[in-house]
């Protein structure tokens, strides 16, 4: 397949014309992360699954070569090439004005041009908050931790949404937070979990990919102290200490995304997607989490869509 | 002096090299060479820079492997693959470069020695075997410093003990006493001699030719890589063993005596050193309270043993070091706080012992190593850019007046032979019209022709009335072209003679004797 | 800060210390004969994978940690064969070698170890040490690791010994210094060469398996993320010695200790200098605390 | 028939990239095979998206010039006899700088903005540059720990910037505003990406060649690189040498920064660059510190990224590492190959001593050393490569660091 820069989006209505909904998914980082990667990975999987459409990926995509990947899927015909994670925003850009019969999106972007560029993003606090609140209630000792990588807008309001949570459960409680600086590195995390330990954390939760490795081996060191991950239900990867994960996997939103491209109806548009109502819990159960701190939380997930609680959406990253 | 060869009758011969040919790419280094060593005789190896003696040895010692020819020991072809084998057939090699590790003590590179000939020893009795060593053969080291804080005699020493460590019947040296003062130079010559007497065969490289008529029993010269002649020292001459290496004499500038001090007049001094003293690395002061002065048109030398601080003091006028006390005056300005720099603009040019580490920029062309000293000042630049097409008219223009053998000037300096190496500096400090010359071992390694040449040149410099400061090892040397020479010992000047009554013996007795106080 | 929490951080610190002590030892004995990696990462990587995926396959911990040894081994061979063998600039090979290395181990984590459930095996058990342990403040840190760290530790006085007291440490000195001089003192330079090479190559796997196997139980992309780099700067600023190198690391790892623990205990610092720290420490010890040792001469030239 | 045998060594060595390259691409094709993936479908994809079009050539240019820049300066620290292991950070450091300067300086129309932007990205760089440069004259430490070391201390600081100060505003991800069209560097070949930042590189090999082989500055610095006490001796001041070819080492770094940042990205935001400074320590020695050299090696890994992105997206079920893996393996062959060349020129040189019996020139007049005498080919003065002398002459650099 060559890839020419401008005008070549012929493959893409030779596909259309089949009826077979070709899609690519461009991954960050590694889908062996059990994070954010994987689950974009498992997104692909959905739609593949869902729409019947033949499903591309690529992992490990370094960001300057994300214009590059871009165009080869455009060039080879793809429908649609999904950019999963907002630092695509540029090469989704710039592609997307020379492919204008592909349809890009940004999977945890804000970026759309009203003809084939969108994106999606979804208003993460409401399931941080459900996160935080079974933490808050786990917690013995009043106080958890939240473990992130870096500091952005979108880990931002994880953060914040976990706290105000907790804060819900339980006013008096203490969250904890440290960025590591390296969503990646699992050595890191585990040190600043045992920091956090230390200071009295007994729930962790946090922010992470490869780096959860490390939050996991370093709450088995301790006692009692418990895991609440992202996600979803992982507790294979550590089962004496994942009590519960926040199930925020986003590969619904993009399958709904994807049948507005086959119903012509995408319209290049930034989609925000609140929790919604037929999510189902978006929390896991494990045998590590009491039931009424899960039911409580569940309570918790339908007052939030149904809008009695409206959690804060706060970008702002501690100082 | 006195013979000191072993005057033995020679027996058959212990090792024999026959026709052996050795090639590196682009060098034929040795054509066809034979050459037989006896049991119990001093044999010298003679040749030019380049003329592939260290190569021939080389071959003995298994550092190189022969591409044609053959090796054999007592009449037995062998194969010497490496220092081991060498070790086994009974040859110890003293090589022309050190081959010692300077970060490791004395001691232990006798170990590394011993455990490279294959006879490893406890690390404990390595003290006891030195001391057993030094006794024999008069060879003072300390087991425990590292050989890199030696002088160069003393590593020389150190060179020996490994050689001798595993009691060879064949032992090799390549130019052993190039760095050697007079007594100690003799000290060796004895040794060899006794050795030879006790039956070892003793393979010599010099350049001295005087010290090879003096020692060996026979005398094998090489030229270009070919056996020229064996001959019986008896029956030999300096003049004829020159006319062999060299092919033929008439090139060679004849080396006279200096006529005379010629007018040491009452202008004051062109270069005047007061009270000059440099501490140490170590506990000595390198130099203390030197004070000397050198007029125009004079030569003088500073003879010493390696390590008496001549060449410090030459550094100090360079500028490469710095006093801890002390006034250097050039045409009576002082030098305090001048740059290497500056001093070269004040009309110092600088000669220095090492050419290859510190007057040399190996990996860079003739003509940019002619032009380093004259950047800036427009001669080769021009606002900060090289002007190429002058740098190599230069360059040639020096590599004609110094007869520089070489390609042209853009050969690399690192591919030249030692005594051009040493010409290219010359040319570059001389260049400069310099009206204070400072050279330290300005022949040390240099073959004969070489030699002769730069002492012409520093003759030469004299008559045109520069002040002209030489350090050097080599007594001859300094005989040969000073007008009057000052004698260093431990840091300090003791004692002055003038060249027209000065002999060899005096002078060493000077240099030696108050040492041994 | 209390004394309980300045035990921990040294208990921190010494067991960060441990993989970049395996590898930097490992680096110290190569560079001393004269053979530089900056693929020193790369050793790390792979046996950090190879660790894991050892023991998986032999349900072995310690089976786990031979196969980080020989992964590391394999990948010290292929600088021997690229560098010793065929001449090529030693630090091109080991830049280029870590990327082989974190393709290969990315590759075989896909392929190999894929799964959830083989990416996770049973890690080192802590040895507390009776006594000891209890001495106050420093007792936890130097006497309740697992063996690994207190192996890491020991080794120090053994590559010095063996550097400095044995005919081997010797000749590997002389080979990294005059190889020349040292091959006509009859040392098989070429074979010093390789030995040492290996040896790092296997004490380089080691500290990448000490990071998987002892610490974390899990191989994940990147895992060594820098440290390999860090412990071949150790070796420098350690004056290629044993005890320079151990001093060097223990500086590193209690400042990275320290400033992964200063956000927890609130330090309103952004994060990101904060993970400048240890670099910064580095840089100012060197500019404070001048040792001017040299290189082994012979360091990174091929002969 | 010397000419004949030349001729076959050039062969030869024009064979060894080809060959490398194609036997790594054999070695990959096994495991791209062993998951699934047709190797030469994939392999088309990934010439056809390296070299397989104007725009795909374009691609090769605009990756190879963020790995030239850097190892331009690399090679003259390394002539200096430096070891500027830091470039990465030198180059996020130089992208800063345009960044800023471009998004917070003057408002300036087109060329000045962005030649402006330019000379601060220079500048920048070269101070991160000067530091180790600075600490190695003046107090004797060693620049590979520092240059290293600042990278890191560069990419925090990047990363604070980008994620707090200067971010976007609603931005989801780390990264600044897109910089004012006065400050980019235009599109030079309309239809690919090839922007101005080629011309910058362009005149960075010309000037850099020009540095170093004609001016007095230059003939400083090779000479502190092939012999630091000897220049000292003969008057060089070897500090002002050691600063100053650190920084010019950075400022090019720091143009490559400022290069991504104002032509091919548009902004400052993390993870600006894959190793680019890293990378350009191989392509700075394979390319023999030569500017030629390093063009050709640059130009080869600009390719093999380019066509990483036609790999990847063809190899699909075979992880992405693939590509690091084809990279890496095609070096290892090439210096492998590059060995067995430099074996077979030795041999061939001596066998021609030996049959023609080229005998050494007179004493005193090593010609045949020099390589005049005798009907020789060239360049056999040079044994080993100038990356081999680099190296032998940092060595030699460290063993004057006295006190
Ligand atoms: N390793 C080598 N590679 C290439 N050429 C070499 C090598 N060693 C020596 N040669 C060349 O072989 C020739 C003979 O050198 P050799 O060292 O044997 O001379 P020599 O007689 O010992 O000279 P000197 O008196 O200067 O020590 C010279 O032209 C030299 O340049
Ligand atoms: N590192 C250095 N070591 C020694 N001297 C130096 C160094 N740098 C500059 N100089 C000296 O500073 C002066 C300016 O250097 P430069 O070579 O740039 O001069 P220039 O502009 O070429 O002068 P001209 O036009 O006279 O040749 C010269 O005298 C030069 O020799
Ligand atoms: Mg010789
Ligand atoms: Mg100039």
């Amino acid at each position: 397949g060559g890839s020419s820069g401008s005008g070549s989006g012929s493959g893409a209505a030779d596909a259309a014309s089949t009826g077979k909904l070709k899609v690519a998914f461009i991954l960050p980082g590694s889908p062996t992360d059990q994070g954010y990667n994987a689950d974009g990975k498992r997104s692909a999987d959905l739609v593949k699954k869902e729409l019947g459409a033949d499903v591309a990926v690529t992992d490990n995509v370094a960001v300057p070569n994300q214009a590059d990947v871009y165009r080869q899927y455009a060039a080879k015909g793809y429908n649609v090439v999904i950019g999963w994670g907002g630092q695509f925003t540029d090469g989704a850009t710039s592609v997307s004005a020379e492919f204008p019969k592909t349809d890009f999106i940004v999977v945890n972007g804000a970026s759309e041009n009203g003809s084939n560029l969108g994106s999606i993003d979804t208003d993460i606090e409401q399931w941080e908050f459900v996160r935080g609140f079974a933490a808050a209630k786990l917690s013995k000792s009043g106080t958890i931790a939240w473990v992130g990588g870096q500091c952005f807008p979108a880990t931002a309001a994880n953060l914040h949404g976990v706290e105000e949570g907790a804060k819900y459960a339980n006013p008096g409680v203490k969250v904890l937070s440290t960025f590591t600086g390296d969503f990646e590195d699992p050595t890191k995390a585990q040190q600043a979990t045992q920091a956090l330990m230390g200071n009295g954390a007994d729930v962790i939760t946090g922010n992470l990919n490869n780096g959860w490795f490390g939050v996991y081996k370093a709450a088995e060191g301790g006692q009692g102290v418990t895991v609440a991950n992202e996600w979803i239900e992982s507790s294979n990867l550590a089962p004496g200490v994942i009590a519960a994960a926040v199930l925020k996997s986003q590969g619904k939103f993009v399958v709904d995304v994807l049948k507005k491209v086959q119903d012509g109806a995408f319209g290049g548009k930034h989609y925000q997607f609140p929790l919604p109502a037929d999510w189902g819990p978006a929390l896991s159960q494990s045998k590590l989490l009491p039931n009424d701190v899960y039911q409580a939380a569940l309570d918790v997930q339908k007052k939030i869509s149904d809008g009695s609680i409206k959690p804060k959406h706060d970008e702002t990253c501690p100082k | 002096m006195s013979r000191v060869g072993s005057g033995r009758p020679h027996g058959p011969a212990l090792i024999a090299l026959e026709g052996v040919t050795k090639a590196y790419p682009g060098v034929l280094a040795c054509d066809s060479v034979d050459l037989d060593l006896r049991a119990g005789e001093v044999h010298a190896l003679l040749g030019e820079n380049g003329a592939g003696k260290s190569t021939l040895v080389g071959l003995l010692f298994g550092l190189q492997q022969p591409d044609s020819g053959r090796i054999r020991v007592e009449g037995a072809e062998v194969r010497v693959r490496g220092p081991r084998d060498a070790a086994a057939l009974g040859i110890g090699f003293v090589q022309q470069h050190f081959s010692s590790i300077p970060t490791l003590t004395v001691g232990e590179n006798l170990a590394l020695a011993l455990q490279g000939a294959g006879r490893p020893i406890p690390r404990r009795t390595v003290p006891a075997r030195i001391q057993e060593l030094s006794a024999r053969y008069g060879l003072g080291v300390e087991p425990h410093r590292p050989v890199g804080q030696l002088s160069v005699s003393g590593q020389q020493r150190v060179e020996l003990l490994k050689a001798l460590a595993v009691e060879p019947r064949v032992l090799i040296l390549d130019e052993p006493s190039s760095l050697l003062g007079p007594q100690e130079a003799e000290e060796l010559l004895e040794i060899l001699g006794r050795m030879a007497g006790d039956g070892l065969a003793i393979l010599l490289i010099s350049h001295k030719l005087e010290e090879v008529l003096r020692v060996s029993d026979r005398v094998t010269v090489l030229r270009r890589g070919r056996k020229v002649a064996t001959v019986e020292t008896a029956s030999t001459s300096e003049h004829e063993l020159g006319r062999l290496m060299v092919g033929d004499l008439a090139t060679v500038q004849e080396a006279g005596r200096p006529a005379a001090a010629a007018s040491p007049s009452d202008a004051p001094p062109r270069l005047s050193i007061e009270d000059l003293t440099v501490a140490g690395d170590r506990k000595a002061d390198v130099l203390r309270g030197v004070s000397l002065s050198v007029s125009a048109g004079e030569i003088v030398g500073l003879a010493g043993l390696e390590g008496s601080g001549q060449v410090e003091l030459i550094e100090v006028v360079a500028g490469v070091r710095t006093a801890t006390s002390g006034r250097v005056l050039s045409g009576g300005v002082p030098m305090a706080g001048r740059s290497i720099r500056e001093r070269q603009q004040a009309g110092i040019a600088h000669i220095p012992a090492d050419r290859r580490n510190d007057g040399l920029v190996g990996g860079l062309s003739v003509s940019e190593n002619l032009s380093l000293t004259e950047l800036g000042g427009g001669k080769c630049t021009h606002f900060g850019l090289l002007r190429k097409r002058e740098m190599t008219r230069r360059a040639q223009e020096l590599i004609a007046r110094y007869d520089i053998r070489v390609g042209g000037p853009a050969a690399l300096v690192s591919t030249l032979s030692g005594g051009n190496q040493q010409k290219v500096v010359l040319a570059r400090e001389l260049s400069r019209d310099p009206e204070v010359i400072l050279c330290a071992y300005p022949t040390w390694g240099l073959d004969f022709a070489a030699t002769s040449a730069v002492h012409a040149e520093l003759r030469r410099r004299r008559a045109e009335g520069a002040a002209v400061l030489v350090a050097s090892v080599d007594l001859d040397e300094l005989l040969a072209i000073c007008d009057r020479i000052l004698v260093m010992q431990g840091g300090r000047i003791v004692g002055e003679v003038s060249s027209s009554n000065a002999t060899a013996e005096g002078i060493g007795r000077l240099m030696g004797g108050v040492e041994a106080a | 800060m209390t004394s309980s929490s300045i035990s921990l951080l040294l208990v921190a610190a010494i067991s960060l210390a441990a993989p970049l002590l395996y590898a930097a030892l490992g680096e110290t004995i190569s560079e001393n004969a004269g053979v530089i990696n900056i693929q020193l990462e790369g050793m790390m990587l792979v046996g950090a994978f190879t660790g894991v995926y050892g023991a998986h396959v032999f349900h072995s911990t310690w089976l786990g940690f031979l196969c980080a040894v020989a992964g590391g081994v394999a990948l010290a061979a292929v600088h021997g064969v690229a560098c010793l063998v065929f001449r090529a600039n030693q630090i091109v090979s080991g830049v280029v070698l870590n990327i082989l290395a974190l393709g290969a181990t990315s590759y075989g984590l896909v392929v190999l170890l894929g799964s959830s459930a083989g990416n996770s095996v049973p890690t080192l058990a802590r040895v507390r040490i009776p006594l000891l342990s209890s001495i106050p403040v420093i007792g936890p840190a130097l006497f309740d690791q697992n063996v690994m760290v207190y192996v890491a530790f020991l080794l120090v006085p053994v590559v010095w010994w063996v550097l400095r007291r044995t005919g081997f440490g010797l000749a590997l000195q002389a080979v990294g210094e005059r190889p020349q001089a040292a091959s006509s003192l009859g040392v098989a330079v070429a074979r010093m060469r390789w030995l040492a090479l290996l040896i790092c190559g296997a004490l380089a796997g080691l500290g990448g398996g000490q990071l998987t196997l002892a610490g974390l139980g899990a191989f994940t992309q990147n895992v060594t993320a820098g440290r390999g780099f860090i412990a071949l700067a150790a070796v420098v600023f350690g004056g290629w010695r044993p005890w320079g190198v151990l001093g060097a690391i223990l500086l590193f790892s209690t400042a990275d200790a320290f400033q992964i623990r200063a956000q927890a205990f609130g330090a309103h610092i952004p994060y990101q200098f904060l993970a400048m720290l240890p670099y910064l420490v580095t840089i100012l010890a060197l500019a404070v605390l001048v040792r001017r040792r040299r290189a082994p001469s012979a360091l990174g030239v091929n002969v | 028939m010397i000419n004949r045998q030349r001729l076959r060594l050039q062969g030869v060595s024009l064979a060894i990239p080809v060959l490398s390259v194609f036997l790594a691409l054999a070695v990959a094709a096994a495991l791209l095979r062993a998951s699934g993936s047709n190797p030469i479908a994939a392999y088309q994809d990934m010439i056809s998206s390296a070299v397989g079009s104007p725009f795909a050539l374009g691609t090769t240019l605009v990756k190879a010039v963020p790995r030239l820049l850097p190892a331009l300066g690399i090679a003259i620290a390394l002539r200096a006899g430096l070891w500027n292991i830091g470039a990465e950070g030198q180059l996020y450091i130089g992208a800063l700088a345009a960044a800023g300067v471009a998004l917070y300086g003057p408002a300036l129309s087109f060329p000045f903005g962005a030649a402006l932007a330019l000379v601060a990205a220079m500048a920048a760089g070269a101070l991160w540059g000067a530091i180790p440069g600075v600490l190695r004259a003046f107090r004797g430490i060693n620049e590979v720990i520092i240059s290293l070391m600042l990278v890191y201390v560069a990419i925090q600081l990047v990363n604070y910037i980008v994620e707090g100060p200067w971010l976007a505003p609603h931005s989801t991800f780390p990264a600044t505003s897109i910089v004012a069209n006065a400050f980019r560097l235009p599109i030079l070949v309309p239809g690919t990406l090839v922007n101005a930042g080629l011309i910058v590189a362009l005149v960075a090999v010309v000037v850099t060649w020009f540095l170093i082989s004609r001016t007095s500055w230059g003939l400083r610095v090779r000479s502190v690189g092939a012999n630091e006490r000897g220049s000292r001796v003969l008057g060089v001041r070897v500090s002002g040498v050691v600063v100053s070819a650190m920084a010019v080492s950075g400022a090019l770094a720091g143009l490559a920064g400022g290069v991504e940042v104002l032509g091919t990205r548009g902004r400052l935001l993390e993870g600006l660059s894959s190793n680019y400074g890293f990378e350009a320590i191989a392509i700075a020695l394979l390319g023999r510190l030569n500017p030629l050299g390093i063009v050709a090696a640059s130009l080869l890994f600009g390719a093999l990224d380019a066509g990483g992105a036609g790999l990847q997206t063809a190899a699909q079920g075979t992880p992405a590492a693939i590509v690091p893996i084809v990279e890496a393996l095609a070096v290892v062959f090439l210096l492998i190959g590059l060995g067995i060349f430099e074996r077979m020129r030795a041999r061939q040189l001596a066998a021609d001593a030996l049959r023609r019996s080229v005998v050494p020139a007179p004493a005193d007049e090593s010609a045949a050393e020099s390589g005049t005498t005798g009907p020789r080919p060239p360049a056999t003065g040079r044994r080993h490569p100038d990356a081999d002398d680099a190296t032998t002459a940092l060595l030699t650099a460290r063993k004057a660091e006295g006190p």
